[in-house]
Protein backbone atom coordinates (compact mmCIF):
# COMPACT_ATOMS: atom_id res chain seq x y z
CA UNK A 1 0.00 0.00 0.00
CA UNK A 2 1.09 3.29 -0.41
CA UNK A 3 1.41 5.16 3.23
CA UNK A 4 1.88 9.32 3.64
CA UNK A 5 4.03 9.39 6.35
CA UNK A 6 4.74 12.74 7.78
CA UNK A 7 7.80 14.19 9.98
CA UNK A 8 7.20 17.22 12.21
CA UNK A 9 10.23 19.32 14.00
CA UNK A 10 13.92 18.10 14.44
CA UNK A 11 12.54 15.05 12.88
CA UNK A 12 11.63 16.86 9.59
CA UNK A 13 14.76 18.19 9.78
CA UNK A 14 17.03 14.94 9.81
CA UNK A 15 15.04 13.69 7.01
CA UNK A 16 15.33 16.55 5.10
CA UNK A 17 11.12 16.85 4.02
CA UNK A 18 8.28 17.10 6.03
CA UNK A 19 5.85 14.47 3.55
CA UNK A 20 6.52 11.66 1.67
CA UNK A 21 4.66 8.64 0.01
CA UNK A 22 6.12 5.50 0.87
CA UNK A 23 5.38 2.11 -0.84
CA UNK A 24 4.88 -0.38 2.22
CA UNK A 25 4.05 -4.00 1.71
CA UNK A 26 3.72 -5.31 5.73
CA UNK A 27 1.97 -4.71 8.63
CA UNK A 28 2.75 -3.57 11.44
CA UNK A 29 3.88 0.41 12.52
CA UNK A 30 7.36 -1.71 13.88
CA UNK A 31 8.10 -3.09 10.55
CA UNK A 32 7.46 0.25 9.28
CA UNK A 33 10.16 1.91 11.22
CA UNK A 34 12.59 -0.64 10.06
CA UNK A 35 12.28 0.23 6.28
CA UNK A 36 12.32 3.59 7.61
CA UNK A 37 15.43 3.27 9.19
CA UNK A 38 17.07 1.76 6.35
CA UNK A 39 16.19 4.79 4.61
CA UNK A 40 17.23 7.15 6.93
CA UNK A 41 19.59 6.05 9.46
CA UNK A 42 19.26 9.18 11.37
CA UNK A 43 15.77 8.63 12.72
CA UNK A 44 16.99 5.42 14.22
CA UNK A 45 18.36 7.34 17.36
CA UNK A 46 15.74 9.62 17.52
CA UNK A 47 13.31 10.32 20.33
CA UNK A 48 9.75 10.24 18.74
CA UNK A 49 6.31 8.58 18.89
CA UNK A 50 4.19 7.49 15.68
CA UNK A 51 0.95 8.75 15.56
CA UNK A 52 -2.11 6.72 13.06
CA UNK A 53 -5.67 8.42 12.92
CA UNK A 54 -5.08 11.23 15.12
CA UNK A 55 -3.96 8.94 18.34
CA UNK A 56 -0.30 7.96 19.60
CA UNK A 57 0.06 4.32 19.07
CA UNK A 58 2.57 1.70 20.48
CA UNK A 59 4.74 0.29 17.49
CA UNK A 60 3.36 -3.26 17.32
CA UNK A 61 -0.22 -1.49 16.22
CA UNK A 62 -1.38 -3.07 13.05
CA UNK A 63 -1.31 -0.18 10.67
CA UNK A 64 -5.01 0.85 9.47
CA UNK A 65 -4.57 4.11 7.92
CA UNK A 66 -3.14 5.88 4.97
CA UNK A 67 -1.31 8.12 7.06
CA UNK A 68 1.27 7.68 9.75
CA UNK A 69 3.00 11.06 11.78
CA UNK A 70 5.90 10.79 13.47
CA UNK A 71 6.13 13.39 16.07
CA UNK A 72 9.27 14.85 18.30
CA UNK A 73 8.97 15.05 21.91
CA UNK A 74 6.23 17.89 22.43
CA UNK A 75 6.94 21.43 23.83
CA UNK A 76 3.77 23.26 24.25
CA UNK A 77 2.93 25.63 26.89
CA UNK B 1 -23.58 27.45 31.72
CA UNK B 2 -21.68 25.11 30.01
CA UNK B 3 -19.43 26.04 26.92
CA UNK B 4 -18.58 22.99 25.01
CA UNK B 5 -18.50 22.82 21.57
CA UNK B 6 -15.36 22.72 19.78
CA UNK B 7 -13.30 25.54 19.37
CA UNK B 8 -10.16 27.06 17.81
CA UNK B 9 -7.28 27.16 20.31
CA UNK B 10 -4.65 28.25 17.88
CA UNK B 11 -3.83 31.97 17.58
CA UNK B 12 -1.08 33.13 15.15
CA UNK B 13 1.30 34.49 16.68
CA UNK B 14 1.82 35.96 20.85
CA UNK B 15 -1.34 36.64 22.77
CA UNK B 16 -1.88 39.84 23.85
CA UNK B 17 -2.78 41.16 27.20
CA UNK B 18 -5.56 43.04 25.61
CA UNK B 19 -7.04 39.91 24.17
CA UNK B 20 -6.67 38.37 27.75
CA UNK B 21 -8.01 41.85 29.32
CA UNK B 22 -10.69 41.45 27.21
CA UNK B 23 -11.51 37.55 28.01
CA UNK B 24 -11.70 38.29 31.46
CA UNK B 25 -14.13 41.39 31.06
CA UNK B 26 -16.21 39.24 29.14
CA UNK B 27 -17.28 36.95 32.48
CA UNK B 28 -18.47 39.75 34.18
CA UNK B 29 -22.33 38.77 33.22
CA UNK B 30 -21.88 35.35 34.10
CA UNK B 31 -22.92 36.03 37.70
CA UNK B 32 -23.04 32.37 39.27
CA UNK B 33 -18.79 32.51 39.07
CA UNK B 34 -17.07 33.14 41.97
CA UNK B 35 -13.32 32.27 41.51
CA UNK B 36 -11.64 31.98 38.30
CA UNK B 37 -8.35 30.79 37.73
CA UNK B 38 -5.56 31.92 34.69
CA UNK B 39 -2.66 30.22 33.74
CA UNK B 40 -0.04 32.28 31.30
CA UNK B 41 3.29 30.24 29.60
CA UNK B 42 5.89 32.98 28.74
CA UNK B 43 8.30 32.37 26.29
CA UNK B 44 11.95 32.88 28.67
CA UNK B 45 14.92 34.25 27.20
CA UNK B 46 16.90 30.95 28.53
CA UNK B 47 20.91 30.40 27.90
CA UNK B 48 22.03 27.74 26.75
CA UNK B 49 26.11 27.71 25.94
CA UNK B 50 26.32 30.96 26.20
CA UNK B 51 23.35 31.85 23.39
CA UNK B 52 20.28 33.22 24.22
CA UNK B 53 16.55 32.46 23.43
CA UNK B 54 15.76 35.17 21.08
CA UNK B 55 11.95 33.38 20.24
CA UNK B 56 10.53 30.67 20.15
CA UNK B 57 9.04 29.10 16.50
CA UNK B 58 5.56 27.11 17.65
CA UNK B 59 4.13 24.68 15.31
CA UNK B 60 1.96 21.71 15.48
CA UNK B 61 0.46 19.16 13.91
CA UNK B 62 -2.87 20.76 13.82
CA UNK B 63 -5.32 17.99 13.17
CA UNK B 64 -4.34 15.24 15.99
CA UNK B 65 -3.91 18.64 18.37
CA UNK B 66 -7.11 19.94 17.87
CA UNK B 67 -8.77 16.44 18.65
CA UNK B 68 -6.38 16.31 21.64
CA UNK B 69 -7.58 19.54 23.15
CA UNK B 70 -10.93 19.03 22.47
CA UNK B 71 -10.65 15.16 24.69
CA UNK B 72 -8.72 17.79 27.45
CA UNK B 73 -11.31 19.72 27.79
CA UNK B 74 -14.52 16.97 27.72
CA UNK B 75 -12.33 15.53 30.40
CA UNK B 76 -12.04 18.71 32.01
CA UNK B 77 -15.29 19.47 32.11
CA UNK B 78 -16.64 15.80 33.45
CA UNK B 79 -13.74 15.95 36.65
CA UNK B 80 -14.25 19.42 37.81
CA UNK B 81 -17.39 21.38 38.18
CA UNK B 82 -16.44 24.58 35.82
CA UNK B 83 -18.59 27.11 34.65
CA UNK B 84 -16.02 27.68 31.48
CA UNK B 85 -12.86 26.82 30.62
CA UNK B 86 -10.92 28.38 27.30
CA UNK B 87 -7.71 27.35 25.76
CA UNK B 88 -5.24 29.41 23.22
CA UNK B 89 -1.82 28.65 22.15
CA UNK B 90 0.24 30.27 19.81
CA UNK B 91 1.74 28.99 16.39
CA UNK B 92 4.96 30.89 14.87
CA UNK B 93 6.86 33.55 16.25
CA UNK B 94 6.73 34.10 20.06
CA UNK B 95 9.72 36.47 21.63
CA UNK B 96 11.51 36.33 24.42
CA UNK B 97 8.42 37.63 27.11
CA UNK B 98 5.73 37.11 25.02
CA UNK B 99 2.73 35.13 25.77
CA UNK B 100 1.67 31.60 24.43
CA UNK B 101 -0.48 30.04 26.14
CA UNK B 102 -3.49 31.28 28.03
CA UNK B 103 -5.52 28.84 30.24
CA UNK B 104 -8.83 30.12 31.98
CA UNK B 105 -11.09 28.38 33.96
CA UNK B 106 -13.96 29.67 36.07
CA UNK B 107 -15.78 28.20 38.80
CA UNK B 108 -18.46 29.05 41.77
CA UNK B 109 -16.22 27.87 44.15
CA UNK B 110 -12.07 28.37 44.59
CA UNK B 111 -11.36 24.65 44.93
CA UNK B 112 -12.50 23.89 41.53
CA UNK B 113 -10.85 26.17 39.53
CA UNK B 114 -7.25 25.55 41.04
CA UNK B 115 -7.65 21.74 40.51
CA UNK B 116 -8.64 22.05 36.80
CA UNK B 117 -5.90 24.81 35.69
CA UNK B 118 -3.04 22.36 36.99
CA UNK B 119 -4.78 19.71 35.00
CA UNK B 120 -5.28 21.27 31.89
CA UNK B 121 -1.62 22.49 31.93
CA UNK B 122 -0.06 19.26 32.67
CA UNK B 123 -2.96 17.54 30.39
CA UNK B 124 -1.87 19.88 27.32
CA UNK B 125 2.28 19.67 27.92
CA UNK B 126 2.11 16.34 27.92
CA UNK B 127 -0.52 15.20 25.06
CA UNK B 128 -0.66 17.79 22.52
CA UNK B 129 1.41 17.92 19.54
CA UNK B 130 3.44 21.14 19.78
CA UNK B 131 6.65 21.65 18.87
CA UNK B 132 8.73 24.63 19.09
CA UNK B 133 12.02 26.18 17.89
CA UNK B 134 13.63 28.07 20.06
CA UNK B 135 16.21 30.42 18.13
CA UNK B 136 18.80 32.27 19.18
CA UNK B 137 20.35 35.69 19.28
CA UNK B 138 22.67 34.35 16.04
CA UNK B 139 20.16 32.95 14.37
CA UNK B 140 21.05 29.29 14.99
CA UNK B 141 18.07 27.17 16.70
CA UNK B 142 17.53 23.78 19.07
CA UNK B 143 14.09 21.87 19.14
CA UNK B 144 12.39 22.58 22.71
CA UNK B 145 11.56 19.44 24.60
CA UNK B 146 9.23 20.00 27.77
CA UNK B 147 10.45 19.19 31.25
CA UNK C 1 14.00 40.23 40.72
CA UNK C 2 12.28 40.18 44.31
CA UNK C 3 10.04 42.91 44.53
CA UNK C 4 9.66 43.02 48.49
CA UNK C 5 8.70 46.29 49.63
CA UNK C 6 5.58 47.17 51.02
CA UNK C 7 2.88 47.69 48.55
CA UNK C 8 -1.02 48.83 48.77
CA UNK C 9 -3.11 46.10 48.60
CA UNK C 10 -6.39 48.25 48.69
CA UNK C 11 -8.39 49.01 45.41
CA UNK C 12 -11.54 51.10 45.81
CA UNK C 13 -14.24 49.95 44.10
CA UNK C 14 -13.90 46.84 41.35
CA UNK C 15 -10.71 45.83 39.69
CA UNK C 16 -11.12 46.12 36.13
CA UNK C 17 -10.09 44.12 33.53
CA UNK C 18 -7.90 46.43 31.92
CA UNK C 19 -6.00 47.07 35.09
CA UNK C 20 -4.93 43.51 34.96
CA UNK C 21 -4.60 43.39 31.34
CA UNK C 22 -2.13 46.36 32.01
CA UNK C 23 -0.37 44.38 34.82
CA UNK C 24 0.25 41.61 32.59
CA UNK C 25 1.86 43.39 29.92
CA UNK C 26 4.12 45.16 32.67
CA UNK C 27 5.77 41.26 32.95
CA UNK C 28 7.07 40.66 29.38
CA UNK C 29 10.73 43.09 29.65
CA UNK C 30 10.69 39.95 32.61
CA UNK C 31 12.26 37.24 30.54
CA UNK C 32 13.32 34.58 33.21
CA UNK C 33 9.80 34.11 33.84
CA UNK C 34 8.05 31.37 32.21
CA UNK C 35 4.54 30.65 33.77
CA UNK C 36 2.25 33.36 35.25
CA UNK C 37 -0.94 32.15 37.57
CA UNK C 38 -3.35 35.13 38.49
CA UNK C 39 -6.37 34.11 40.73
CA UNK C 40 -9.44 36.31 40.17
CA UNK C 41 -12.42 36.82 43.13
CA UNK C 42 -15.71 37.59 41.09
CA UNK C 43 -18.67 38.67 43.09
CA UNK C 44 -21.61 36.18 42.99
CA UNK C 45 -25.25 36.55 42.82
CA UNK C 46 -26.18 34.36 45.40
CA UNK C 47 -29.63 34.02 46.15
CA UNK C 48 -30.77 33.19 49.77
CA UNK C 49 -33.86 32.69 50.97
CA UNK C 50 -35.36 33.97 47.38
CA UNK C 51 -33.08 37.34 47.68
CA UNK C 52 -30.19 37.85 45.17
CA UNK C 53 -27.55 39.38 45.99
CA UNK C 54 -26.76 42.69 44.05
CA UNK C 55 -23.10 43.88 45.78
CA UNK C 56 -20.97 43.26 47.71
CA UNK C 57 -19.79 46.40 50.05
CA UNK C 58 -16.29 45.66 51.36
CA UNK C 59 -14.30 46.86 54.72
CA UNK C 60 -11.09 46.31 56.55
CA UNK C 61 -9.55 46.83 60.27
CA UNK C 62 -6.78 48.36 57.64
CA UNK C 63 -3.84 48.27 60.01
CA UNK C 64 -4.04 44.94 60.70
CA UNK C 65 -4.80 43.46 57.16
CA UNK C 66 -2.00 45.29 55.46
CA UNK C 67 0.79 43.98 58.30
CA UNK C 68 -0.91 40.67 57.47
CA UNK C 69 -0.77 40.96 53.79
CA UNK C 70 2.82 42.03 54.11
CA UNK C 71 3.45 38.66 56.16
CA UNK C 72 1.38 36.65 53.72
CA UNK C 73 3.93 37.93 51.01
CA UNK C 74 7.01 37.30 52.81
CA UNK C 75 5.99 33.50 53.74
CA UNK C 76 5.03 33.21 50.22
CA UNK C 77 8.48 34.31 48.89
CA UNK C 78 9.97 31.97 51.55
CA UNK C 79 8.19 29.25 50.48
CA UNK C 80 8.07 29.35 46.48
CA UNK C 81 10.93 30.52 43.70
CA UNK C 82 8.83 33.60 42.52
CA UNK C 83 9.73 36.07 40.40
CA UNK C 84 6.58 38.28 41.21
CA UNK C 85 4.04 38.42 43.07
CA UNK C 86 1.19 40.93 43.66
CA UNK C 87 -1.98 41.55 45.80
CA UNK C 88 -5.10 43.76 44.87
CA UNK C 89 -8.36 44.10 47.26
CA UNK C 90 -10.95 46.13 46.67
CA UNK C 91 -12.68 48.28 49.64
CA UNK C 92 -16.07 49.60 49.02
CA UNK C 93 -18.88 48.46 46.25
CA UNK C 94 -18.44 45.44 44.04
CA UNK C 95 -21.77 44.68 42.33
CA UNK C 96 -22.89 41.01 41.12
CA UNK C 97 -19.78 40.04 38.36
CA UNK C 98 -17.16 42.24 39.18
CA UNK C 99 -13.97 41.26 40.61
CA UNK C 100 -12.88 42.38 43.79
CA UNK C 101 -9.19 39.76 44.35
CA UNK C 102 -6.65 39.98 41.83
CA UNK C 103 -3.55 37.62 42.52
CA UNK C 104 -0.58 37.52 40.15
CA UNK C 105 2.38 35.61 40.63
CA UNK C 106 5.26 34.58 38.26
CA UNK C 107 8.16 31.89 38.21
CA UNK C 108 10.33 30.46 36.03
CA UNK C 109 9.02 27.45 36.32
CA UNK C 110 5.20 26.58 36.43
CA UNK C 111 4.90 24.71 39.32
CA UNK C 112 6.07 27.30 41.98
CA UNK C 113 3.32 29.20 41.00
CA UNK C 114 0.34 26.75 41.11
CA UNK C 115 1.66 26.14 44.88
CA UNK C 116 1.78 29.68 45.63
CA UNK C 117 -1.18 31.06 44.05
CA UNK C 118 -3.39 28.29 46.34
CA UNK C 119 -1.32 29.23 49.21
CA UNK C 120 -1.97 32.65 48.91
CA UNK C 121 -5.75 32.82 48.57
CA UNK C 122 -6.15 30.31 51.58
CA UNK C 123 -4.12 32.44 53.64
CA UNK C 124 -5.96 35.42 52.29
CA UNK C 125 -8.80 34.08 53.13
CA UNK C 126 -8.46 32.77 56.44
CA UNK C 127 -6.08 35.83 57.96
CA UNK C 128 -6.77 38.98 56.43
CA UNK C 129 -9.68 41.10 58.29
CA UNK C 130 -11.75 42.18 55.66
CA UNK C 131 -15.32 41.92 56.12
CA UNK C 132 -18.12 41.89 53.19
CA UNK C 133 -21.67 43.27 53.61
CA UNK C 134 -23.71 41.65 50.88
CA UNK C 135 -26.42 43.60 50.04
CA UNK C 136 -29.70 42.76 48.10
CA UNK C 137 -31.92 43.58 45.64
CA UNK C 138 -34.63 44.79 48.10
CA UNK C 139 -31.32 47.01 50.10
CA UNK C 140 -31.44 44.65 53.09
CA UNK C 141 -28.22 42.98 53.60
CA UNK C 142 -25.99 40.43 55.46
CA UNK C 143 -22.41 39.69 56.50
CA UNK C 144 -20.76 37.17 54.20
CA UNK C 145 -18.52 34.47 55.80
CA UNK C 146 -15.85 32.51 53.82
CA UNK C 147 -16.36 28.93 54.02
CA UNK D 1 -7.06 52.04 82.34
CA UNK D 2 -8.93 53.85 79.08
CA UNK D 3 -9.20 51.21 76.49
CA UNK D 4 -9.86 51.95 73.06
CA UNK D 5 -12.61 49.36 71.70
CA UNK D 6 -13.41 48.77 67.85
CA UNK D 7 -16.26 47.16 66.50
CA UNK D 8 -16.27 45.96 62.64
CA UNK D 9 -18.74 44.40 60.19
CA UNK D 10 -21.52 42.70 61.82
CA UNK D 11 -20.51 43.27 65.70
CA UNK D 12 -20.56 47.29 64.86
CA UNK D 13 -24.25 46.75 63.87
CA UNK D 14 -24.58 44.85 67.05
CA UNK D 15 -23.40 47.11 69.52
CA UNK D 16 -24.15 50.35 67.65
CA UNK D 17 -21.17 51.89 67.30
CA UNK D 18 -17.26 51.51 65.42
CA UNK D 19 -15.57 52.46 68.23
CA UNK D 20 -15.72 53.27 72.07
CA UNK D 21 -13.18 54.58 75.01
CA UNK D 22 -14.04 52.31 77.94
CA UNK D 23 -12.58 51.95 81.54
CA UNK D 24 -11.10 49.04 82.35
CA UNK D 25 -9.10 48.08 85.56
CA UNK D 26 -8.25 44.12 85.34
CA UNK D 27 -5.71 42.40 83.13
CA UNK D 28 -7.09 40.02 80.76
CA UNK D 29 -9.24 40.12 77.24
CA UNK D 30 -11.59 37.47 78.92
CA UNK D 31 -12.17 39.59 81.83
CA UNK D 32 -12.70 42.43 79.40
CA UNK D 33 -15.22 40.32 77.23
CA UNK D 34 -17.12 39.87 80.46
CA UNK D 35 -17.02 43.56 80.98
CA UNK D 36 -18.45 44.22 77.23
CA UNK D 37 -21.09 40.81 77.33
CA UNK D 38 -22.31 43.14 80.50
CA UNK D 39 -23.07 45.97 78.38
CA UNK D 40 -23.68 44.49 75.53
CA UNK D 41 -25.60 41.06 75.92
CA UNK D 42 -26.51 39.68 72.47
CA UNK D 43 -22.56 40.41 71.91
CA UNK D 44 -21.95 37.08 73.99
CA UNK D 45 -23.98 34.49 71.12
CA UNK D 46 -21.98 35.78 68.40
CA UNK D 47 -18.91 34.34 66.85
CA UNK D 48 -15.92 36.60 66.99
CA UNK D 49 -12.02 37.08 67.34
CA UNK D 50 -9.83 39.59 69.17
CA UNK D 51 -7.12 41.18 67.98
CA UNK D 52 -4.34 43.27 70.14
CA UNK D 53 -1.69 45.16 68.70
CA UNK D 54 -2.16 43.90 65.12
CA UNK D 55 -2.33 40.13 66.02
CA UNK D 56 -4.97 37.43 66.91
CA UNK D 57 -4.90 36.87 69.85
CA UNK D 58 -6.07 33.90 72.76
CA UNK D 59 -8.50 35.36 75.21
CA UNK D 60 -6.35 34.44 78.10
CA UNK D 61 -3.96 37.03 76.58
CA UNK D 62 -2.83 39.77 79.05
CA UNK D 63 -3.95 43.41 77.60
CA UNK D 64 -0.68 45.10 76.88
CA UNK D 65 -1.77 48.02 74.36
CA UNK D 66 -4.57 50.90 74.61
CA UNK D 67 -6.49 49.25 71.75
CA UNK D 68 -8.93 46.50 71.56
CA UNK D 69 -10.31 45.06 68.01
CA UNK D 70 -13.29 42.80 67.99
CA UNK D 71 -13.26 41.16 64.40
CA UNK D 72 -16.42 39.12 62.58
CA UNK D 73 -15.63 36.37 60.45
CA UNK D 74 -13.73 37.49 57.48
CA UNK D 75 -15.11 37.45 54.22
CA UNK D 76 -11.57 38.61 51.89
CA UNK D 77 -11.85 37.19 48.39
Amino acid sequence: MNLTIKYYGLLAEAVQRQEELFWFSQDSIEELLEALYAKYPPLEGMDFQVAQNNKIVPTETIITGTEIVLLPPFAGG
Amino acid sequence: MKDRKPKSVFIEGPISSEFIGDSIAKHQSKTTIGAHNIFLGQVRADTLEGKTVKMINYSSYEEMANVTFHEIREAAFAKFDLSCMHIYHSLGGVKAGEICMFIFVSATRRKEVFQAIEYLVNEIKEKVPIFGKEIFEDTSHQWKVNS
